[in-house]
């Protein structure tokens, strides 16, 4: 027989709360634990100060990060740019610099650098189209990454193996370049500039 | 074990061993289907025949068909709540129940089907709105929401989930608002039915598909949604027919079978005329435009018999038929006749996926023919599994017919 | 699907598109959430369940929609 | 670039009859693009090769059969008499558009759901889809150009003109502040072709020499009568090879539906 009816009777108000109070403390847990299981640390090779750098160097970054001359850009400098500066015997004091000198400049080895700014391969992106082409400010995508004295730590996805620089730091799109450098950061200033571009124009 | 408390009310059901055996036979079949859609999932679409030619296969047609056929749900759903059409009441439910297993099985097999699975929901997130396949993906996704809200009250009604008094009133109120869901049910089942028409109507670089039309949707969108309204309730009445069958027992009036098969027949008849009028039209005015003559579309495995099977048997043949008196009183010629109007817009679909795609267009081009695998046919046996399973067990435990205590009286 | 996603433009093609796609699933979930509302109503008014569902001497005879209708005695 | 520059419309002037058949384009195409090879090449309903060259003949027994060659990337299509790109306008996720400053069809791998849409759109069959995952055995990824990604399995692909080098191109001309010029942006079955029956640049530019080839009395596109506006033109003084170009009904007239010049 029909004996049900007041059901309401066995939800007390604890019940409410307790289930406000799980659902607050899982989604917490999930706003914290996440990024910390999802990302991961890699050192950089040794220590670099960009600012110590650019008191020392006359043409700014273009000293240093320079187009080719067809056009294309060498990004992150090659130890033979490094060696035109400096030999195999230190010129400062810091520890840093005897790590380069000994480890890298005399066995002419490659610097593993990890970059922060690194695209996944299916994406083009032409520094000279906004440099020389549109007159771009380096800071303008890469924040004050210039006149900093450490490099940050480096973490990258543990999924998809890129930088977290790339779209990890905030999921929501109120920060641009350098926090995030995600497509609808790149199509925000494009379409802001009136910029709008077949997908091939990032896209490779 | 005894499940008859499960049963609805006054109805008797088989033995659970018999159940059970045929769920096994299910089970096996939906086994089959597991196996195929992991080979394709983890191997790739290598696992099937398909090929750069035909980009289509068996897994469209299956996937056109049903839906086609599926369109009993919204068109029975339109008479009945929105015409008022109050004696297809006995059947609305078997027909949602149709509807449901038929874009649900559809939207796992497209889930298979394209390369990607995981990249599916780019679809609707970057959707290109110029694209029949887009308004295709947005109205069967969105349709099958509707169906789910229409399913769900009939689950509630179950004897002993009804007991339950909030889902009790529950499934009343869905139930007194239906026709809210009904008419939103219709608009989007109406344009996506036309949607998959034209995705082959705007394929203008490929003559055996492209049609002309009216703004942006070609005659093929008004054909298929022509063709699925006509086929529709016949599908939903002859599956209830063969559930009767099946089961020995009657479970809608002979009354309601006449009533669908003569909206089904003059439906098949409109859509016929307009449809022979497009073929003509198709045959001697455009395909000579393009520096083809038909002869060109129908070569072998795919001969002019296709167009005899889809039109004659499965067109000019039910609408007969379905339109004479004397055989909507017979049963067995009733559902013969409804199961040719099946076969009909099933032919349709193949037609305009395989075929389209085996025409060379180039005229160096070869003339490929294609046959699946047996893991396309598993998975398009799945969908029959799951349709099996689905429906039997709706049968078993809900107040599907309600006519069926009326017409079967317990002795007991 | 949204006005910040990349493709998105205002013109006429989205506006259609995407008006009519918002708008059936507006009325849907307002559907549910109106049937969800008269549950609740049902529910603390202290409404009570008919045995087997619906009391009438013949559950069958007019079940489900008309018997909704027999209810707001539209049948009247 | 400056914006007030004339729309481009980049495109081919092939010439069949200096076509030997010899593959080059088509290997030199791979091998630009990281064009995987599949376990089974044989099956060629499902190899991939964005520049495929159909061998086509006469149709007349010995000694009067006579063959040519028609090399066909993917065509580029513009469409006319108010069609879209056949491919473009049906792809559901947008993977695929056409630049209208350069006439160039994209494709984007990774937003390709991979439904295959625009492979049943495309009448020329020059879509791909990847049916297999590309093996890369160890060292084979070595000398994979970084210029253009590898695809994955299950999208489709296809020929881009060599985009990537007309964004070479570019970045040469915005350092140098000098304009591309025809020979900065050749596509890599264009150099690779030893008889020279290739021919890349502006259909738009008077000074590109495929502005002047395309007008040619004997140049003809792949099915003219689709509507389609295809950037690749063909060239051949053989009548019959010109007719191998489209649909004819038995009797109808070539002159008919010749498109002759321009467009």
């Amino acid at each position: 027989m029909a004996t049900h009816g007041k059901k309401q009777d066995n939800r007390s108000p604890a019940d409410w709360w307790l289930f406000v109070l799980g659902f607050v403390l899982f989604a917490a847990v999930g706003f914290w634990a996440t990024p910390a299981i999802l990302y991961a640390e890699k050192p950089q090779p040794f220590q670099f100060s960009h600012k110590l750098h650019m008191e020392q160097v006359g043409e700014g970054c273009q000293s240093c990060h320079a187009f080719r001359e067809d056009g294309s850009y060498t990004g992150i400098p090659s130890l033979e740019k490094c060696k035109e500066c400096h030999g195999e015997e230190p010129m400062g004091e810091t520890p840093e610099e005897k790590v380069f000198s000994k480890d890298y400049v005399a066995k002419n080895k490659p610097i593993p650098w990890q970059v922060y700014s690194k695209q996944p391969p299916c994406v083009f992106f032409s520094h000279a189209a906004h440099v020389a082409n549109a007159g771009l400010e380096c800071a303008s995508c890469h924040g004050d990454h210039g006149d900093t004295e450490k490099l940050r730590t480096y973490e990258y996805n543990r999924l998809t193996g890129y930088s977290r620089d790339i779209w990890g730091w905030s999921l929501i799109p109120l920060d641009g370049p350098p926090k995030r450098m995600k497509m609808d950061d790149c199509a925000k200033c494009h379409r802001d500039n009136g910029v709008r571009d077949a997908c091939f124009v990032c896209h490779k | 074990m005894d499940d008859s408390k499960f049963w609805p009310k006054g109805t008797t059901r088989c033995k659970p061993v018999h159940f059970g055996l045929w769920m096994l036979f299910c089970l096996a079949l939906a086994g089959w289907a597991l196996v195929s859609a992991f080979l394709c999932l983890y191997k790739g679409l290598n696992q099937t025949n398909m090929n750069d030619y035909f980009a289509f296969g068996v897994w469209i047609v299956v996937d056109l068909a049903i839906i086609a056929l599926g369109a009993g749900a919204f068109f029975t759903g339109f008479m009945n709540y929105v015409l008022r059409r109050e004696e297809l009441k006995n059947i609305i439910n078997a027909a949602v129940i149709i509807g449901f297993i038929c874009y649900s099985g559809a939207i796992m097999m497209l889930g298979i089907d394209i390369g990607q699975p995981i990249r599916g929901w780019f679809g609707f997130w970057h959707a290109n709105v110029h694209s029949m396949l887009t308004e295709v993906m947005f109205c069967i996704t969105t349709y099958l929401i509707v169906l789910i809200v229409e399913f769900v009250p009939l689950i509630l009604e179950n004897r002993q989930i009804n007991k339950v008094p909030d889902l009790h009133f529950f499934a009343h109120n869905l139930h007194t608002i239906m026709i809210v869901f009904a008419a939103t049910g219709t608009f989007l089942s109406f344009f996506h039915q036309g949607s998959l028409g034209g995705m082959y109507g705007v394929l203008y670089a490929r003559p055996f598909a492209a049609r002309g039309g009216v703004l942006i949707w070609p005659w093929t969108f008004f054909l298929f949604i022509l063709s699925a309204i006509a086929a529709g309730p016949s599908f939903t009445t002859s599956i209830v027919m063969i559930t009767e069958i099946v089961t020995g027992k009657k479970l809608t009036t002979h009354k309601v079978k006449m009533l669908m098969a003569k909206v089904s027949g003059s439906l098949l008849l409109f859509y016929l005329v307009l449809k022979i009028a497009d073929t003509l039209y198709w045959a001697f005015v455009q395909t000579p435009a393009m520096g083809l003559s038909p002869s060109v579309y129908y070569q072998a495995p795919y001969g002019t018999w296709l167009l005899i099977a889809e039109l004659g048997i499965g067109g000019v043949l039910p609408c007969i038929l379905l339109l004479s008196p004397q055989v909507r009183e017979s049963y067995w010629i009733l559902l013969l006749a409804m199961l040719l109007n099946c076969f009909g817009v099933t032919m349709n679909r193949f037609v305009m996926t395989i075929q389209s795609l085996a025409v060379p267009v180039l005229p160096f081009e070869k003339f490929y023919a294609y046959l699946p695998t047996w893991q396309e046919w598993g998975i398009s046996a799945g969908v029959i599994a799951y349709g099996f399973i689905i429906f039997s067990l709706a049968y078993r435990y809900l107040p599907v017919f309600p006519q069926e205590t009326k017409l079967n009286p317990t002795t007991d | 699907m949204l006005p910040f996603v990349f493709e998105w433009q205002w013109d006429i093609g989205h506006g259609v598109f995407m008006g009519l796609f918002y708008l059936a699933l507006t009325i849907v979930s307002l559907g549910v959430v109106a049937a969800l509302a008269m549950t609740f109503y049902d529910l603390y008014s202290g409404k009570e369940v008919h045995e087997e569902g619906h009391g009438h001497e013949d559950p069958w005879a007019d079940y489900s929609y008309a018997h909704d209708k027999a209810d707001r005695g539209e049948y009247a | 670039m400056s914006s007030s520059a004339s729309e481009m419309r980049f495109g081919m002037v092939i010439d069949v009859d200096k076509c030997t058949g010899c593959g080059a384009c088509s290997v030199a195409c791979m091998s630009e693009n990281n064009v995987g090879v599949l376990p089974d090449e044989t099956d060629k309903i499902r190899s991939i090769t964005w520049l495929r060259v159909y061998q086509i003949d006469n149709g007349q027994p010995y000694p009067n059969t006579q063959i040519a060659f028609f090399p066909r990337p993917c065509q580029h299509c513009a469409g006319s008499q108010g069609h879209h790109t056949p491919c473009v306008s049906v792809c559901p996720a947008t993977a695929t558009d056409r630049d209208p400053k350069t006439g160039i069809v994209s494709q984007i791998p990774t937003r390709c759901i991979g439904c295959r849409y625009c492979v049943a759109a495309c009448p020329y069959h020059a879509r791909y889809f990847n049916w297999y995952d590309v093996p890369w055995p160890e060292g084979m990824d070595k000398p994979l150009s970084p210029f253009v990604a590898p695809r994955m399995r299950g999208v489709v692909e296809k020929c881009t003109f060599c985009f990537h080098r007309y964004q070479r191109a570019q970045n040469k001309a915005f350092t140098s502040g000098e304009a591309m010029g025809e020979m900065d942006y050749q596509t890599a079955c264009t150099e690779a072709c030893p008889s020279g029956a290739i021919t890349f640049g502006d259909l738009n530019n008077p000074e590109h020499k495929v502005h002047e080839l395309k007008k040619s009395p004997y140049a003809f596109r792949l099915l003219e009568r689709l509507h389609t506006d295809t950037a690749v033109y063909y060239v051949s003084a053989r009548e019959w090879v010109r007719r191998q170009a489209d649909n004819y009904l038995s009797g109808e007239k070539l002159a008919k539906v010749q498109a002759g010049g321009g467009h």
